[in-house]
């Protein structure tokens, strides 16, 4: 189903850490994950587990103090770590588009929408101001923006918040980049306008042959949207695969932790599970397998050593001691069952 | 916005009669003995045995409280403020003398601490927690700390007492005998430097600059640390701003980030912060006035304030207090106008 | 509060602020043995000459006044003024270590009641709302708009000089600011749930006020409060050099500025000859501010929340 | 960015010490530019009583006579063309009648020929002015032998407070004749015009009747008649003169406007900031050396010493406590020694006000306090008389510039002597006898505690109380003497009501006469010694006002002297003050100012300058 054309993006053995007076929070320890033209990658996990950093990582605009201390990020072809400030600024905006959680404080309040938005296309491409507001207004009716000669000048509070985060997918895609990180963008809309603005950016990221990294905490979002998903826990990918195999056969006891922790139509559960214990905090992880202490599988040598990232099936990468362990509860719950009869 | 700003306007009457009124209530405090001292400068006037008691009538100093109050109010209906014995003129007058000259100082002194103030706090907080962070934040708390009265008596010893520049004063003698004498020298703004200009005068307008730049060192350097720390917070918090991160992202320079996305935004809070201050300036000018015998208010106050003038004391604060009020609503409308969030409801 | 003391201790300026404070507190109680006291007032500056003018450090006592010192059984150990003489004699060594203490009380006790008044009246301002919010909030305008310095002067001339009248008066000036941020932070925090339970359960309002909703709204105030020592320390000094603060003679350091005020320049090519007259008061008022803008700076940087988890 | 920043400050720097190079400019050789302190409280010669506006006034309007350079007891004839004497029969025997022959040709600055009508009008106006306050009561005192007109008002009417003649401004119909002839019968009476020559007839003989004409008295200025009714004031009409008496400051009409004869004329007065003075070309003496005359007034004492320094001022009022400071400066000339009408004492009222009294401890003499009528014992004030160190406090306090009086009489006036029994001497053992001696012993047993006072801000008379508390201290241990400074308004208002036990004040003569000094410091009704108490009050109708009196009415200066050599022997013996210290004034100018002379009776000399006769060079 998944169309394989070239890579986009690579990423080697990232790491970012954060060097705060308490110590050095390794945010992101060690990232791989690639991804082809014209894919969605979902980047999953809950808050902290360092899926945005690993965004911001890619477009270097890491806030004070982290730093990437260590990886590669290959985008067609180039190390974007190794690139100038000014070689990254061009890369930014034109290459790579960003879409924010917040849409409500991701717009400047004090500048026009149309101001923003013709920005991008003037530090790109050099347009003069009649241009860019042609080509703005443009972008604003393929956004589904109603009116938008008169949008164009007005300031962000005076549009709503599902208005707003179109107006910001305008912009990310106002030089149709090849690559769009989104961050989050419907985590702070009302149901039905998350369920547009998915359409939305479905469409358009099939018009525009973009790729897209998604990144959420909300596995909905990520069965509608993405071709492939990468499971983060405390700076690590523990596991990735393709989308279906993720949702149907889950390996990794996190996963499963998060799959049995939200509602489905298609599974035969008792009651919703909630993963114990929380994030573990990053300056002071624990020791031997990160997860080790919400695991409920969990024995002496997950404590102890940590494992590797392991290719358990054909495109199937899991970080975990006791894969057939999961397997084995997934398939009571009923994950596996459905897999096959989708097949 | 204009219901708002005619309800403000409401207020001023109200915060005028009170502001006159706990003057007087402090006054009360005093007994017509005492306050016959602002008519008695020398011994010399006891000479004639009655003189006490007639200065006490003549001055309606044994005036029971309210009855005193009501005089005044009475007078004040007839626009007549009353006589200010430590500036020998009416009150009115005194203010109108004063004022251009105060108003002239503080004009200046905002340049420098708008200047200065904001841009040292933008590059403090673009280098937060740099070495340059730190020295400007510790040269502003230094100079926060310098008390006005050493640091004016410190700019004086060294620009006029070693180096002769910045005499203290208004004008030169020489300058105040062109500006006073004679119809040549047209007074359109009461600001000499800006009526020099008009005039062509311009020996005028330089004699008249130097005599002011000491009180503008000494008046700014006091404010500018503290719109300093304002303009660095504010924009260390703009900094922060999802929408900065969003400029960013769009690839727009980092100057631009700095000085256009976040300049702008972190600007608002302190253009509220500034008009405070100068309105804040405008009463905060007495010590820099005393040191620099600049001719202003804020000399004048002082000097009624510790000859217990009231007539004077109270010209002064109702002048103020009306300044203080129509001020703030001009920068909470101002505010208003640059944040397009805000709306005046 | 570990974590506030923890972070002032680690950053460089709060703690040379701490340190200099440590530095007039230990002055501050040690004053009697650093600088024993001549007079039965230990307040009372002791007089080294009759002299009007200033006199260089080193100074030795005239004869004149050790007969004196001695004919009312003083023991007369420390017999050189260290920083020299102020204006009319006055040992400004001990001018400056008394009048250490002198800065700390008027700091303190005005900072202190000041804050009470402001967050009494703002609290019940910001609680009960209505007309009582509005009139106290009136009468907060008012007092606002009198500048403070014109305002604390008349005040101190009417009660008459005398540090307990200069504290009066900076302290009936002194509490607006109080009570516009604690009324602007009970005011946001009146409609949080738990007030809200607390008011539905039928607790006193006074109650309310004092347990549940000063704890959470005081911080602000705290900070406010701790920087304001050193200005208040300032303002006392303006108006002694004003001429309307302590009186004569009295250890204060704004009074040692105001006595140097007539020797700021000395003679002709010598213009530094009385430099020691302005200088020490100058220095130690510098200082003592100093210090307490640097641990306030800090303190306020560590509580604003827009900057938490920073520095 | 911060190089251009850096750049634009150096331009700015270079830029502004060139003009600044450009702008020091070499003294202008028309122009005196004279900094002191206070400005004038007014310009109508009949309000002014205070030392800055007797200045301006000085050099605006002239008077009838004028003292001869620096003599305080030899006039010149200035608007009059003769000095009236015994010996020249303008003066009558009895000494009740002076007569003035008025100049001719003398020019007021708006033009205006002086006249003798000039002349009448001044001193009515004057009379009838008589604001509360103000020096009028010095001509009412000897030509209607009242202190102030309303008193004569009171009298004829016969009502109780002036105030009762008038209702909503006018006066009651019953009234009126008889304030009609308040002018008529006595105003009127006591000038007058007699073909060019003026007449004034005394109430009583006046000794220093013709200090109080001569010119450095505003009070006896001579203004212009037509101009002044032009202005608003007095229409010189009898059936009105009531309505310009006494006015509110803002309505005295000649309160900044001012049309003399003298040399120089007003420019322009900008209260408490400058005064500057042009000169007059057509006084009759002649026009002054100077084009421009300048008063700055400012209080910061660093701020004028840095203007003398500079050149920017050519005249600077020093404190005497900062003339050191002065004394080497390049291109500064200070002249010292000169002699000053003013003194200031230490007084000890005989019977205080003990109601309400908090400075008087117990109000007993049990150790804790002192009776109100402690000083009433005069071993007590003797003893306080040896216990002051005169000689370091005029060493070290006011930097040797002062000389000790005798009593209430300044050098050189009559009643000076520096025969050394009639001053006391510091002295520790003596003082120790005297209190032993007082109130039997008692004290000297018991001990005393009362507050001693000062007026704030006055660093010398807080130095007077510390050495008293000092040195009280010293003598007996339990003498505790607190010194407290107030408010000048406290002082005045503790002083009015006779509570102060101990306080230091001056007197600066109105005049030049012991008459100006004696009935102050030792009459029953002086503007001190009436507050001694009754007990004083006493003794000196019976001591010291018929001395005063005689004195006031002789002709004959041997005579006066004689007597107020012996009133200074009776001030003395009786230790009724001590006597502290009398200021020896001193002159600060750059060197190129010229033709600076001393009188002691003008106001603001030395300080400032007669700047008719100033010129630069």
């Amino acid at each position: 189903m998944v169309e394989r054309k070239q890579k986009i993006l690579e990423i080697k053995d990232l790491k970012t850490h954060f060097f705060t007076e308490n110590g050095i929070a390794k945010a992101v320890d060690g990232v791989d994950f690639d991804i082809f033209q014209g894919e969605t990658l979902g980047l999953v996990g809950e808050s902290g587990c360092g899926k945005s950093v690993t965004a911001f990582s890619v477009v270097r605009l890491l806030d004070y103090p982290g730093k990437v201390v260590g990886g590669e990020v290959i985008f067609k072809g180039d190390d974007l770590l190794q690139k100038s400030e000014d070689q990254m600024r061009k890369i930014r905006g034109k290459e790579i588009g960003m879409i924010f959680q917040e849409p409500m404080t991701s717009l400047n309040p004090v500048l026009t929408i149309g101001f923003q938005i013709s920005e991008v296309l003037k530090i790109h491409y050099k347009m003069g101001n009649q241009e860019a507001r042609t080509k703005v207004i443009e972008l604003l009716k393929q956004v589904g923006i109603p009116i938008p000669e008169q949008r164009f000048d007005e300031y962000p509070h005076q549009l709503s918040g599902g208005m707003r985060q179109r107006a910001m997918i305008a912009m990310a895609l106002a030089c149709n980049p090849s690559l769009l990180i989104a961050d989050e963008p419907t985590t702070a809309l009302d149901v039905t306008i998350q369920a547009q603005i998915l359409e939305l950016m479905k469409n358009l990221l099939k018009q525009f042959n973009s790729s897209l990294i998604m990144i959420t905490h909300d596995l909905g979002v990520i069965a509608e949207i993405a071709d492939r998903i990468a499971v983060m826990y405390a700076g690590k990918i523990v596991e990735h695969s393709d989308t279906r195999t993720i949702f149907f056969n889950p390996l990794h006891p996190y996963t499963f932790g998060l799959l049995t922790s939200i509602p489905r139509l298609d599974l035969e559960m008792e009651k919703l599970e909630s993963i114990p214990g929380m994030v573990p905090d990053c300056l002071c992880f624990p020791t031997g397998c990160k997860f080790h202490p919400r695991c409920v599988f969990a024995t002496e040598i997950c404590q102890r050593e940590e494992p590797e990232l392991t290719g358990v099936e054909d495109g199937h990468l899991v970080r975990c001691w006791y894969v057939d362990k999961v397997r084995e509860e997934s398939k009571k719950i009923g994950f596996s069952r459905r897999l096959s009869l989708v097949e | 916005m204009l219901s708002y700003i005619i309800r403000r306007l409401l207020m001023l009457p109200l915060i005028l009669l009170g502001v006159t009124f706990l003057i007087f209530c402090l006054f009360s405090l005093l007994s017509p003995m005492e306050r016959l001292a602002t008519y008695i400068n020398n011994p010399n006037v006891l000479k004639n045995p009655q003189s006490a008691q007639r200065l006490i009538e003549k001055y309606h100093l044994d005036d029971p409280f309210p009855a005193g109050y009501i005089h005044w109010l009475k007078s004040l209906m007839k626009l007549d403020f009353g006589w200010s014995s430590t500036a020998n003129q009416p009150v009115w007058e005194a203010i109108m003398q004063r004022f251009p000259a105060t108003m002239e100082l503080v004009f200046y002194s905002i340049i420098p601490v708008i200047l200065v103030g904001i841009w040292l706090g933008v590059i403090s907080a673009v280098h937060h927690n740099d070495l340059l962070d730190q020295v400007i934040r510790v040269t502003a708390i230094i100079g926060w700390s310098l008390p006005t009265f050493i640091f004016g008596l410190l700019i004086l010893f060294i620009f006029y007492g070693i180096l002769g520049w910045m005499p203290p004063g208004r004008l030169s003698a020489w300058a105040q005998f062109a500006v006073y004498t004679g119809g040549n020298f047209k007074h359109y703004t009461h600001f000499i430097t800006f009526d020099a200009l008009l005039n062509g005068r311009l020996d005028i307008f330089w004699d008249a600059i130097i005599h002011l730049i000491g009180p503008i060192i000494t008046l700014s350097y006091i404010s500018w640390a503290y719109l300093l720390r304002i303009t660095r917070s504010s924009m260390l918090d703009t900094l922060r701003k999802d929408y900065i991160r969003t400029a960013r992202a769009k690839g727009v320079e980092e100057k631009k980030v700095i000085y256009l996305h976040a300049q702008k935004n972190a600007l608002i809070p302190v253009v509220t912060v500034a008009g405070m201050m100068i309105i804040g300036m405008l009463g905060g000018v007495v010590i820099t006035e005393t040191v620099f015998t600049y001719p202003g208010m804020g000399y004048w106050a002082a000097t009624s304030a510790q000859q217990l003038d009231y007539g004077s004391v109270i010209g002064f604060a109702v002048l103020f207090a009306f300044i203080m009020v129509v001020g703030n609503l001009i920068v909470d409308v101002s505010y208003a106008l640059i944040d397009p969030r805000v709306r005046l409801e | 509060m570990n974590r506030i003391i923890k972070k002032l201790l680690s950053n460089t300026t709060s703690l040379i602020g701490l340190l200099l404070l440590l530095f007039f507190v230990v002055i501050a109680i040690f004053a009697p043995y650093i600088a024993p006291p001549l007079f039965d007032d230990p307040y009372q500056i002791v007089r080294m000459t009759w002299d009007i003018e200033p006199r260089p450090p080193g100074f030795p006592m005239a004869d004149e006044m050790r007969v004196v010192f001695e004919s009312l059984g003083k023991q007369v150990d420390r017999d050189k003024a260290l920083f020299g003489t102020a204006q009319g004699g006055y040992d400004i060594f001990y001018g400056l270590i008394w009048g250490t203490r002198t800065a700390f009380r008027v700091g303190i006790i005005t900072v202190v009641f000041s804050m009470l008044i402001g967050v009494i009246s703002g609290s019940i301002a910001a609680y009960f709302g209505g007309w009582i919010d509005e009139l106290l909030m009136r009468i907060t305008d008012i007092f606002l708009s009198i500048p403070f310095l014109v305002a604390a002067m008349v005040l101190t001339t009417i009660l008459g000089r005398g540090l307990d009248k200069v504290m009066v008066a900076l302290i009936a000036f002194g509490w607006m600011g109080y009570a516009r941020v604690i009324r602007g932070s009970i005011l946001s925090t009146k409609q949080e749930i738990y007030i809200m339970a607390a008011r539905a359960l039928g607790v006193k309002d006074f109650r309310i006020i004092l347990l549940h909703l000063l704890p959470n709204t005081i911080f602000p105030v705290l900070v406010q409060a701790s920087m304001n020592i050193g200005s208040m320390v300032v303002t006392a000094a303006a108006l002694s050099f004003l001429g309307v603060g302590a009186p004569l003679g009295y250890a204060d350091w704004g009074q040692m500025v105001s006595f140097a005020r007539n020797w700021i320049i000395g003679s002709p090519g010598n213009a530094g000859k009385y430099w020691y007259a302005v200088f020490f008061p100058g220095i130690f008022i510098v200082l003592f501010v100093l210090s307490w803008n640097l641990v306030g700076d800090t303190l306020r940087d560590i509580l604003d929340p827009r900057l938490r988890g920073e520095l | 960015m911060s190089r251009k920043v850096w750049t634009m400050l150096l331009v700015l720097t270079i830029v502004m010490g060139l003009g600044i190079g450009a702008l020091a400019q070499p003294p202008n050789p028309d122009r005196v530019v004279y900094a002191t302190i206070g400005g004038p409280e007014t310009l109508d010669p009949h309000w002014a009583y205070d030392t800055a506006s007797g200045e301006i006034i000085f050099a605006i309007y002239d008077n009838l006579i004028a003292y001869d350079g620096g003599s305080i007891e030899k006039f010149i004839p200035m608007l009059a063309t003769e000095v009236p004497s015994a010996e020249n029969g303008l003066i009558s025997a009895d000494g009740l009648n002076y007569t003035f022959p008025i100049r001719q040709n003398v020019k007021f600055h708006n033009g205006a020929v002086l006249t003798v009508e000039d002349v009448e009008y001044s001193f009515k106006r004057g009379m009838i002015f008589d604001r509360a306050g103000g020096p009028m009561w010095m001509l009412l005192e000897p030509l209607l032998g009242v202190d102030s007109i309303e008193g004569i008002a009171m009298e004829l009417t016969g009502v109780e407070n002036y105030s009762d003649i008038f209702v909503d401004g006018e006066v009651k119909d019953e009234y009126k004749e008889a304030m009609i002839k308040v002018f008529t019968d006595y105003v009127d009476k006591a000038v007058e015009i007699d073909g060019n020559n003026i007449i004034f007839h005394l109430a009583q003989a006046y000794s220093p009747f013709m200090n109080i004409l001569a010119h450095g008295g505003s009070w006896s200025s001579i203004i212009n008649k037509e101009w002044s009714i032009e202005q608003g004031a007095w229409d010189g009409k009898a059936d009105t003169w009531w309505k310009y008496h006494d006015p509110q400051n803002e309505e005295d009409p000649l309160y900044r406007v001012t049309n003399g004869t003298g040399p120089f004329k007003l420019v322009r007065w900008v209260p408490e900031e400058t005064t500057m003075l042009e000169r007059f070309d057509d006084h009759w003496r002649g026009p002054a050396h100077l084009k421009e005359v300048v008063y700055q007034y400012i209080n910061e004492w660093t701020t004028r010493k840095l203007m003398l320094q500079r050149g920017d001022a050519d005249i600077v009022y020093v404190p005497v406590t900062n003339m050191n400071e002065v004394e080497d400066m390049e291109g500064v000339e200070l002249t010292k020694g000169w002699d000053t009408m003013t003194n200031t004492v230490t007084n000890m009222p005989w019977l205080l006000n003990a109601e309400g009294n908090a400075n008087l401890g117990s109000g007993k003499l049990d150790g804790e306090g002192i009776p109100p009528d402690f000083f009433s014992d005069i071993h007590v004030r003797k003893g306080f008389s040896y216990l002051f160190p005169y000689d370091t406090f005029i060493e070290k306090t006011v930097q040797g510039q002062a000389i000790r009086n005798p009593g209430p009489f300044p050098r050189p006036l009559y009643g000076y002597t520096e025969d050394p029994a009639m001053y006391y001497e510091f002295d520790i053992e003596k003082a120790k006898e005297e209190f032993k001696l007082a109130w039997n012993g008692e004290l000297w047993e018991k001990g005393c505690k009362f507050n001693i006072f000062y007026n704030e801000g006055n660093d010398v008379r807080k130095a007077v109380c510390d050495m008293l508390s000092t040195y009280a201290k010293v003598v007996n241990p339990k003498f505790e003497l607190t010194p407290i400074g107030v408010q000048w308004s406290s002082y005045l208002k503790q002083f009015l009501a006779e509570q102060l036990p101990m306080y230091t004040i001056g007197w600066l003569a109105d005049y030049p006469h012991p008459h100006n000094w004696a009935p102050t410091y030792l009459g029953s009704t002086g503007t001190y010694s009436a507050f001694y108490g009754k007990p004083y009050v006493d003794w000196a109708k019976e001591n010291t006002d018929p001395l005063i009196d005689k004195a006031l009415k002789s002709v004959d200066p041997e005579e006066q002297k004689a007597i107020y050599e012996e009133l200074t022997k009776i001030a003395h013996d009786q230790a009724l003050a001590l006597y502290l210290y009398q200021p020896i004034g001193i002159h600060v100018q750059r060197d190129w100012v010229k033709g600076f002379y001393h009188s002691p009776v003008i106001s603001g000399l030395p300080e400032s300058a007669d700047f008719y006769y100033i010129y630069k060079e």
